[in-house]
């Protein structure tokens, strides 16, 4: 049952980032990529994790996507790619050098010797949004106050660039 | 109960598909947006250990990144509207004044 | 605190990079304060050398040592000395000071204040180069001198002055970098095996003859390698030679650089100071491909030389040549060639620095620097003439003359040598012949002849002709009485041959 | 130090307080003539009683020593600045200081007019005090202060006309000045690495040492067995590799083969420095330093033998130029050459007391002659080519009276001093050495010698003037006496070692160790024969120029014998064409060759290659690497990517 | 999960630069345009503040051993607070001349500066990535503030890429060790790195792609490409700031992960090794065919990170107290030598090292400086940057890595030929340029500068006094 639940949203977040990753439209990308958000919000839920499923929708499928797409409409830059790719070699080295990095994780993954196969997924826990705000708000307090920092930091730098000179 | 592996390695493959999208997408959103792609397979070999290891360390680390992803995307969607005033195009092969 | 109840050797570094400051911050119009700060400087730090020179004890090691902790934490010292072996460059060292001065005479003023500056500038690094016993002291002062001489030559200069200037920096500076990787090679080494972090080179020399140290032959040869590569470049020898000639052809016509740096001798010096009693072995290792190098500098620079239409290259040619000499005395690592190695540089100290006087008269005629545009000049200046001719004569190296005791000591070291032998010297001793041959060339094109319509050289002045006189008079001396200088180097070169770590 | 030491200290003082007075005080053409001369004549007085007192030294120890002070001690190297005084040094001495002072005296007169007589009669008193210090040293490295001391003076001599740009015949001074000094260069060369070896084997350089038979020269027999490996080269006894780099430096100084090409340039300077230096003197120090060294020598047979070839040869190639020369004092020059040939073919023969005898007696006429023509140059107003000459007897008789003594005394007619020596000579090549080949050479260069002499007194004195705008006159001044006397002592000059008296050879026996031989009349007739034949061949001569030929000869143009001996006799007139090869072998290419290294080489081979060069790969690789920065942020991704997998990879498999 | 108990002494200096940040953005909004300097003296304020409140601070760790206070985290967080107010006082002069008026600017800096002191003092990744995040966006800002300069957005822009590219490889390699040693606490992933099975693949990958994740910000080749371009479309108060700070903190990020391998880190090693050894040699070489001067000493100072990486990749206490030494050096070095660019530039050209020639007789002052900031760059003594060459060669040797020291020594060897070039432009050329103006705060911030290297050239003793080393 698991299994084919993960397989499936499996399937579908890879298939929406290989779409993303090829369609030549913009627009197109960022719903792709929406797809692809969404499989691995299930996925989160399959792994316990309620709230960061939750986040996972509001940010990126609520916020940043539709600032993506309002972005894109907004400059009407679906299109930006046509003229031909002035770098020849790039795309086909890019895809050497991912093969060869996909190649070098799934030997991580498999040629190890097995000792104890870690299995994720047993129900006995379960990250309740309450724990993950006491984390918050106790153990990861500086951290949650620089993570509001940053966000200033991205607030300042949007208005400064653009303001307007005097 | 599945393995950690299957989810680590679709973490990784789908990594692996933002390196791409970095790499060969010459829009500077279509960059963003693998950029976000990583993260999030990210986010997911995070997830999977949190659980693995009955952590909540892992999935605050997640909200962190997602919070740095957003604002990474914010700055950088506002550098890019700003620089397509001028240039009117979002490609960043057309952005190779500095070099040597 | 020395015997003297002053610090000697700290003055004679202190006096001239005092006096550079002071000329540096001075207004630039008080031209006759420049030349006149500058002036009392040297003339004070002659004095202090010779006061070291006469109150000097006739032992090995070091004395009027002042020492100061510096870099406590990796053990470095300021820690400078006098012994047998450098009182002599220090003595020359501070004698070309005046000389220089005498020839930046025709300086012109507007532009004489930084000149001067870095004129002092450079005597002060050159001395503390000879002075320092602490190993990494010593490469501070190695690598300053470059700094004001490559300042002289692109400021002052003439020519292709920048790219002379560029090369004779970074040219020797490439080799010296290496020289620092090997110094802290040996300074860990050391550390690793005694646990001791010491740069001081008579304790380094110490603990690697008395076998506290051990270094297996390959990093020995390593270490080895960085020392020579940074000295071989310095002193010159061949094939590493030329950024010298480049670098005199640039430098002001007065010859005051030249003759300031004539003393730069310090890659021979290093040589004798850290190479010998460190890597005794691999210089014995090294001596035969190393003096096949030193006969070709000897050969090589001397038939160059031969085809020079500037008298100052020549004069280069001729130092390339004479060092040649001196590097062959220094592999030999005999007391003999040692002596003759140092005496060889002294003398070319001498007899070069007055030829450079020589060149800079010259050189404020029409004729400028080619030896082709003169003609005749004893007959115009017989007084002049006469001086010139003795002088070169004491650097072809006639017996009688400073020039030839310093040559027949280091080919006699060299031939005494077990591992160079009189193979080498049959090669080398062709350079009396090549050196007579351009040399005499030199002068009979400029001297001889009927005197030239075109550029007449005038008498020199009284005061050309006393500074070339008591050059002349000092060549005679050291000719007729080497024991005067060899007698107080010997109780070091005797140590310093036989292994013994001078306390 | 005892009197006798001072007493020899005093010799060589006179000539360099003369020399210092010259230089720094006196200017006057007369004051410093004076002085020179008084300076030379002082040291010869002073020679003299030296001699007296040497003479009352016992036989076994017969010398007077003096060391002044140590000049160098550094490990091996021991050499002190010391005088030696025994019957060898007495007799060179006395020919150094004798024939000096009577030169002293000529030039007086000679150079009046010159321009810059102060330094004349300064150069020539340190050439003086110079070639005391070479015969007087009691240690090699003095003796090459002295050797290259007195090539310092003959370049400056040779040079004394520096400023003009060629004198007669056609030579440029500056230029024979440097030649002559390099030339001997190269023999010194071989004289060092020679000094250099004894220092390594013997660790000292003392002849003698101080008591007598401490110096090397006593050690040689020991080392005679030693034997120095060459490499490539072989292996050679070490006393004989000493004498062998000996050898060069003689060949250097005495213009030998292969190094004699300077001598007749060195004729550009004023003649009395010709009759000095380039004949009674500094030619003759290689083959004092050959006697000095006998006792390598004798060890070494090779390297005698290669003296006597080289002695031999030189002596028939001297001759067969002096043949040819039309300028007078080139002949003499080439005769002189020719001559030191005898001595060093004696010397090598070990015939050393003969090859002494015939330095001394040469030393006499062969400064006669040279004073001789200087008077001739004089008075025929620096002309110096014979076939402008011709009847000079009538004009300057004085002249031709003492320069007939020199001519016969050279040509080894009976009784003149030259006969007696040469003789001595022949015979010993004859009946010591038994040296056919050499003895036959000898031979035919003394009949040479008869024939060119004949032919220059017919060419200058014989007949009538042939160059009627010159007005020959002879005026000597203070030149007469020194002729005068010369004349005398080349005349009698024999006497000093006469078959059966020999009071030389006993003289020097406590060097040379050396008996005379006794006298037989088989030599008595073989000397008659050969001086017979001289005498012959020389008037054969004297008729051949001063007769028909006579009228032929005019200024410009060749001999008549070119025009039947042709390129055989211009190879003889060019001196064997040596100095054509050395041109064309040695100079030329060397000339071309420096300038290629320092313009070609040095720039570009070693400069541009080496150092530019490298400088350069850099500088390519640097514009490479920054073209790959090609300001397009996804390569920059890319080359970040790649660095990744690298990593990653190498972590993945070693870790 | 109690709340946790909070020293706020371990991070003064930390808390005094965000509050002051914060307080200073609002204070700004009520400083009239016309002098914004004040704005710039009060973040030097704060920043001064900040750097002697780092005498006070108390060792230790605080906020559940999210962040922790010692000897090098001192010396390093006092060199960075230096740095910045050299920045912010040249800033003050050189952004009003090339006419950015913008206050945010300093608002900015100091949050970057945050950001570094976090590396500095972060012990668990959280604190790090999050730190480097913040100083990475701070820094975005402030590399385009120079908008409507083109090479400025540009600049931005590519910096942002290649930052969020490198990010997400940090994230990756912190999920991947968090997966493996199933904590975020360096202290605790020392304790239990995996010795087999999966995790241990887990943990080196993770750690190689952290490692990656802080090396661009240091510009180690191959991840150095975006340095050249973002130096110079930067402003160059800002390159100055960012050329300093943010490598120092990047360093010592780098050496708090490297010290959590402890003996393992032999194993990354020949990584580190060709890391440094690609560094210093590429950011030589290609520094050679530079003409833009920015541009020249952006690879200058890529080559130095090679440098650091030499002395870092030890890992024992001596190579880190070198490389902290280095990185002083550099930082005051390179501050100077961009000061006197400053000065010379005027709005927004790109200086060439033809507009250096004759610069010694139009200002011999600032010329002195420049001479001073190259022979240091070059490492000739008595500056700076000799003891601080000298210093890590030596800890090179100390594990026998010779080649290391060789390459370091032809590095510097191909670096001295493109210093002096510059150094002999300024000597001997001639130009008919007026004299540059020399601003009072640049003036200071010069002086000081100049008699630092100085004065580690000749007192290299004092630098550890000064940083408060535990020699």
């Amino acid at each position: 049952m698991e299994l084919v639940i993960f397989s499936i949203t499996a399937l579908i977040a890879v298939i929406g980032a290989v779409a993303m990753l090829t369609s030549r439209n913009a627009v197109h990308s960022a719903l792709f990529l929406l797809m692809n958000f969404g499989a691995i919000a299930v996925l989160y839920l399959l792994l316990q994790a309620p709230f960061l499923f939750a986040v996972q929708l509001i940010v990126y499928a609520g916020a940043i996507i539709v600032l993506f797409l309002f972005v894109v409409m907004l400059l009407g830059a679906e299109r930006d790619e046509d003229e031909t790719n002035p770098i020849r070699w790039q795309t086909p080295t890019a895809l050497v050098m991912a093969i060869l990095l996909i190649a070098e994780v799934v030997y991580v993954l498999i040629s190890n010797p097995q000792t104890t196969v870690a299995r994720v997924g047993n129900a006995n826990v379960f990250a309740a949004p309450t724990d993950i705000a006491r984390a918050l708000f106790t153990t990861y307090l500086l951290p949650f106050e620089i993570a509001s920092f940053v966000l200033l930091t991205a607030l300042i730098g949007v208005v400064v660039l653009h303001q307007r000179r005097s | 109960m599945l393995p950690t592996i299957f989810y680590i390695g679709l973490s990784a493959l789908l990594f692996v598909i933002g390196v791409c999208g970095v790499l060969m997408r010459r829009s500077a959103l279509m960059v963003f947006m693998s950029v976000e792609l990583m993260l999030n397979s990210a986010n997911l070999a995070l997830v999977t250990f949190a659980n693995q290891w009955k952590s909540l360390d892992a999935q605050v680390m997640v909200f962190f990144v997602i919070t740095i992803a957003a604002a990474e995307v914010a700055v950088g969607l506002a550098l890019l509207v700003m620089i397509f005033m001028r240039k009117q195009t979002t490609n960043i092969d057309s952005m190779t004044t500095l070099k040597g | 605190m020395n015997q003297l109840g002053f610090p000697l050797v700290t003055l004679l570094i202190a006096v001239p990079f005092v006096a550079g400051l002071v000329v540096w911050f001075s207004p630039r119009q008080a031209y006759g304060l420049h030349r006149g700060i500058a002036s009392i400087a040297a003339i004070a730090n002659v004095v202090l050398a010779i006061i070291g020179l006469v109150s000097m004890a006739p032992v090995a090691g070091y004395q009027f040592v002042d020492s100061a902790a510096w870099f406590p934490a990796i053990g470095l010292k300021y820690a400078v000395g006098l012994d047998g072996i450098n009182i002599w460059m220090v003595i020359i060292a501070t004698l070309v000071m005046p000389l220089a001065l005498f020839a930046a005479r025709t300086q012109t003023q507007e532009r004489q204040r930084g000149f001067y500056a870095l004129l002092m500038m450079l005597s002060a690094s050159t001395i503390g180069a000879f002075v320092a016993i602490d190993l990494l002291l010593f490469y501070v002062f190695f690598e300053l001198t470059l700094v004001p001489t490559a300042m002289l030559i692109a400021m002052y200069g003439v020519g292709e002055r920048k790219a002379a200037a560029i090369k004779f920096f970074v040219y020797p500076f490439v080799g010296s970098i290496f020289l620092l990787v090997s110094i802290a090679g040996l300074v860990i080494l050391t550390w690793q095996q005694t646990g001791v972090w010491s740069f001081d080179s008579v304790a380094l020399a110490g603990a690697l003859n008395s076998g506290a140290v051990v270094l297996d032959e390959q990093v020995m040869h390593l270490l080895f390698a960085g020392f020579f590569i940074a000295f071989a470049i310095k002193t010159p020898i061949w094939p590493f030679h030329t950024w010298m000639p480049q670098a005199q052809a640039a430098t002001p016509d007065h010859g005051a650089v030249d003759i300031a740096g004539l003393l730069l001798k310090v890659g021979a010096f290093g040589f004798i100071r850290f190479a010998i009693p460190f890597f005794p072995q691999a210089m014995s290792w090294a001596a035969p491909a190393v003096g096949i190098l030193a006969v070709i500098s000897i050969i090589y620079a001397g038939i160059v030389a031969f085809g020079q239409h500037d008298m100052k290259v020549l004069l280069s040619y001729a130092t390339i040549s004479h060092l040649g000499f001196v590097i062959l005395g220094i592999f030999s690592q005999t007391v003999e060639g040692i002596s003759g190695a140092l005496l060889t540089m002294i003398n070319s100290g001498l007899t070069t620095g007055a030829l450079f006087v020589i060149v800079g008269i010259l050189a404020r005629n029409p004729g400028g620097r080619n030896p082709n545009n003169f003609s005749g000049v004893w007959a115009s200046a017989p007084k002049f003439g006469t001086l010139a001719l003795v002088i070169v004569f004491a650097s072809i190296g006639v017996p009688g003359l400073n020039g030839f005791i310093g040559e027949f000591l280091s080919l006699q070291g060299a031939w005494l040598a077990p591992h160079l032998g009189f193979g080498y010297i049959s090669g080398a001793v062709l350079g009396i012949v090549v050196s007579a041959a351009y040399l005499l060339r030199m002068f009979r094109t400029v001297f001889m002849g009927a005197v030239s319509t075109t550029s007449p050289v005038a008498e020199a002045s009284k005061s050309e002709l006393a500074v070339l006189g008591v050059l002349v008079i000092a060549m005679v001396v050291i000719g007729l009485y080497p024991q005067l200088i060899l007698q107080s180097m010997q109780p070091s070169i005797t140590a310093l041959v036989s292994g013994i770590s001078q306390p | 130090m005892t009197q006798l030491a001072w007493l020899l200290v005093l010799i060589p003082a006179f000539p360099l307080a003369g020399f210092l007075l010259n230089a720094f005080f006196l200017r006057g053409e007369r004051a410093t003539g004076i002085v020179a001369s008084l300076s030379i004549v002082a040291s010869f007085v002073t020679t003299l009683v030296a001699v007296t007192n040497l003479a009352a030294t016992p036989e076994e120890a017969r010398y007077i020593s003096a060391h002044l002070w140590d000049w160098l001690a550094i490990g091996k190297v021991n050499v002190s600045v010391g005088l030696w005084f025994d019957p060898l040094t007495a007799v060179m001495t006395l020919l150094i200081t004798g024939v000096g002072a009577l030169i002293h005296i000529y030039s007086i007169s000679y150079m009046h007019g010159d321009s810059r007589p102060h330094r004349y009669f300064a150069y020539l008193n340190l050439f003086v005090f110079a070639m005391l210090i070479l015969v007087m040293s009691d240690n090699l490295f003095l003796l090459f202060l002295g050797w290259e001391g007195v090539g310092l003076c003959s370049f400056l001599l040779i040079g004394h006309y520096f400023e003009r740009d060629s004198v007669a015949p056609g030579i440029v001074p500056s230029e024979a000045s440097a030649k002559a000094f390099v030339a001997n260069r190269v023999g010194d060369a071989g004289l060092l690495l020679a000094m250099m070896a004894i220092v390594s084997n013997f660790g000292t350089l003392s002849f003698f040492g101080a008591d007598g038979n401490s110096g090397f020269i006593s050690r040689l027999t020991d080392a005679s067995f030693i034997t120095v490996d060459l490499g490539l080269f072989g292996s050679i006894g070490l006393v004989s590799g000493i004498a062998m780099l000996m050898i060069l430096g003689v060949a250097g100084k005495s213009a030998q083969l292969p190094l004699y090409t300077w001598l007749p340039d060195a004729m550009a300077g004023p003649t009395p420095v010709s009759a000095l230096i380039h004949a009674a003197t500094m030619v003759t120090a290689g083959v004092y330093l050959i006697v000095r060294m006998h006792v390598a020598f004798d060890l070494a047979p090779d390297a005698a033998g290669v003296v006597t070839v080289i002695g031999a040869a030189t002596a028939l190639i001297g001759a067969t130029a002096a043949i040819t020369q039309f300028d007078i004092k080139r002949v003499l020059a080439y005769s002189t050459i020719s001559q030191l040939g005898f001595m060093v073919a004696a010397a090598g023969m070990g015939a050393y007391t003969a090859a002494i005898f015939h330095l001394l007696t040469h030393g006499l006429f062969k400064a006669l002659l040279f004073l001789g023509s200087g008077a001739i140059i004089h008075g025929m107003h620096d002309i110096q080519d014979m076939r402008r000459m011709g009847g000079l007897r009538t004009h300057m008789p004085t002249v031709y009276r003492v320069y007939l003594i020199g001519a016969l005394a050279l040509a080894g007619i009976f009784p003149l001093a030259g006969f007696w020596s040469k003789d001595e000579i022949l015979v010993h090549a004859w009946y010591g050495a038994q040296n056919v080949n050499v003895t036959v050479m000898l031979i035919f260069a003394s009949w040479l010698t008869a024939f060119y002499m004949g032919r220059q007194m017919a060419l200058t004195f014989a007949g009538s003037t042939r160059d009627h705008d010159v007005h020959p006159h002879e005026q000597l001044g203070t030149m007469k006496w020194p002729l005068y006397i010369l004349a005398v002592a080349s005349a009698l000059g024999g006497i000093i070692n006469l078959p059966g008296i020999h009071w030389l050879t006993d003289w020097l026996s406590p060097v040379l160790h050396h008996e005379a031989e006794l006298f037989t009349w088989s030599m008595g007739i073989f000397a008659a024969i050969v001086v017979i034949s001289a005498g012959a061949i020389g008037y054969l001569g004297y008729r051949l120029y001063s007769g028909e030929l006579l009228t032929q000869i005019k200024a410009g143009e060749e001999d008549p014998a070119h025009y039947y001996l042709g390129d055989i006799w211009k190879g003889f007139e060019m001196g064997w064409g040596l100095d054509y090869v050395y041109q064309r072998l040695l100079v030329r290419p060397y000339r071309t060759f420096s300038q290629f290294l320092s313009d070609v080489f040095d720039r570009q081979a070693i400069d541009g290659i080496l150092v530019e060069g490298s400088a350069g790969l850099v500088g390519k690789v640097s514009q490479a690497a920054s073209r790959a920065q090609n300001g397009n942020v996804r390569t920059y991704a890319l080359v970040f990517l790649i660095g990744v997998v690298i990593i990653v990879g190498y972590v993945v498999i070693g870790a | 999960m109690a709340f946790p108990s909070i020293d706020f002494m371990v991070i003064i200096q930390l808390v005094i630069v965000l509050a002051g940040a914060t307080i200073l953005l609002v204070v700004d909004l009520f400083i009239p345009a016309g002098r914004k300097r004040v704005t710039a003296v009060l973040a030097l304020a704060i920043t001064i503040a900040a750097l002697v409140a780092g005498n006070y601070a108390t060792t230790g760790t605080t906020l559940s051993a999210m962040v922790g206070f010692g000897a090098v985290a001192h010396a390093v967080n006092t060199v960075i607070l230096a740095a910045t107010a050299i920045s912010i006082l040249l800033a003050s002069d050189a952004l009003p001349k090339q006419g950015i008026e913008r206050s945010e600017t300093y608002v900015l800096m100091l949050l970057a500066t945050g950001g570094m002191l976090l590396l500095s003092q972060g012990t668990s990744l959280a604190t790090l990535f999050l730190g480097l995040e913040l100083l990475s966006i701070a820094l975005y800002v402030l590399t385009a503030i120079a908008f409507p300069n083109v090479a400025s957005e540009e600049a931005g822009l590519k910096y942002l890429i290649v930052g969020s590219f490198g990010a997400g490889f940090l994230v990756f390699g912190i999920a991947l060790t968090f997966g493996a040693t199933g904590t975020l606490m360096l202290s605790q992933i020392a304790e239990n790195i995996p010795q087999n099975g999966i995790e241990r693949g887990y943990f080196w990958v993770g750690v190689s792609m952290m490692l990656v994740g802080f090396g661009y910000k240091v510009s180690l080749v191959p991840f150095h490409m975006w340095t050249p371009d973002v130096y110079q479309g930067a402003p160059t108060p800002i390159t100055a700031y960012m050329s300093v700070g943010s490598k120092v903190a990047g360093f010592i990020a780098i050496v708090s992960l490297l010290q959590v391998l402890g003996n393992e880190l032999i194993t990354m090693r020949p990584v580190l090794m060709a890391l440094s050894i690609a560094t210093m040699l590429v950011g030589s070489i290609v520094a050679i065919s530079q003409q833009s001067l920015k541009r020249m000493l952006a690879y200058s100072s890529i080559s130095h990170a090679g440098f650091v990486m030499m002395a870092i990749l030890n890992g024992t206490p001596a190579s880190i107290d070198a490389a902290i030494f280095y990185l002083t050096a550099y930082t005051v070095t390179n501050l100077a030598a961009f000061a006197v660019l400053m000065v010379l530039e005027n709005n927004d050209t790109d200086l060439t090292i033809g507009n250096l020639s004759g610069l010694w007789q139009r200002n011999p002052g600032l010329s002195a400086v420049m001479a001073l900031a190259l022979l240091s760059l070059a490492g000739v003594p008595p500056t700076a940057g000799f003891f601080a060459k000298f210093l890590v060669i030596s800890t090179a040797w100390q594990n026998g890595i010779a080649w290391v020291a060789i390459a370091a020594a032809l590095s510097s060897a191909i670096g001295a030929f493109f210093y002096v070039r510059c150094l002999i432009q300024m000597l001997s050329g001639h130009s008919d340029v007026a004299p540059a103006r020399i601003p009072v705060s640049t003036l200071i911030a010069v002086i000081v500068v100049s008699v630092a290297i100085v004065l580690a050239g000749l007192m290299p003793g004092s630098v550890n006094a000064a940083l408060a080393f535990a020699q």
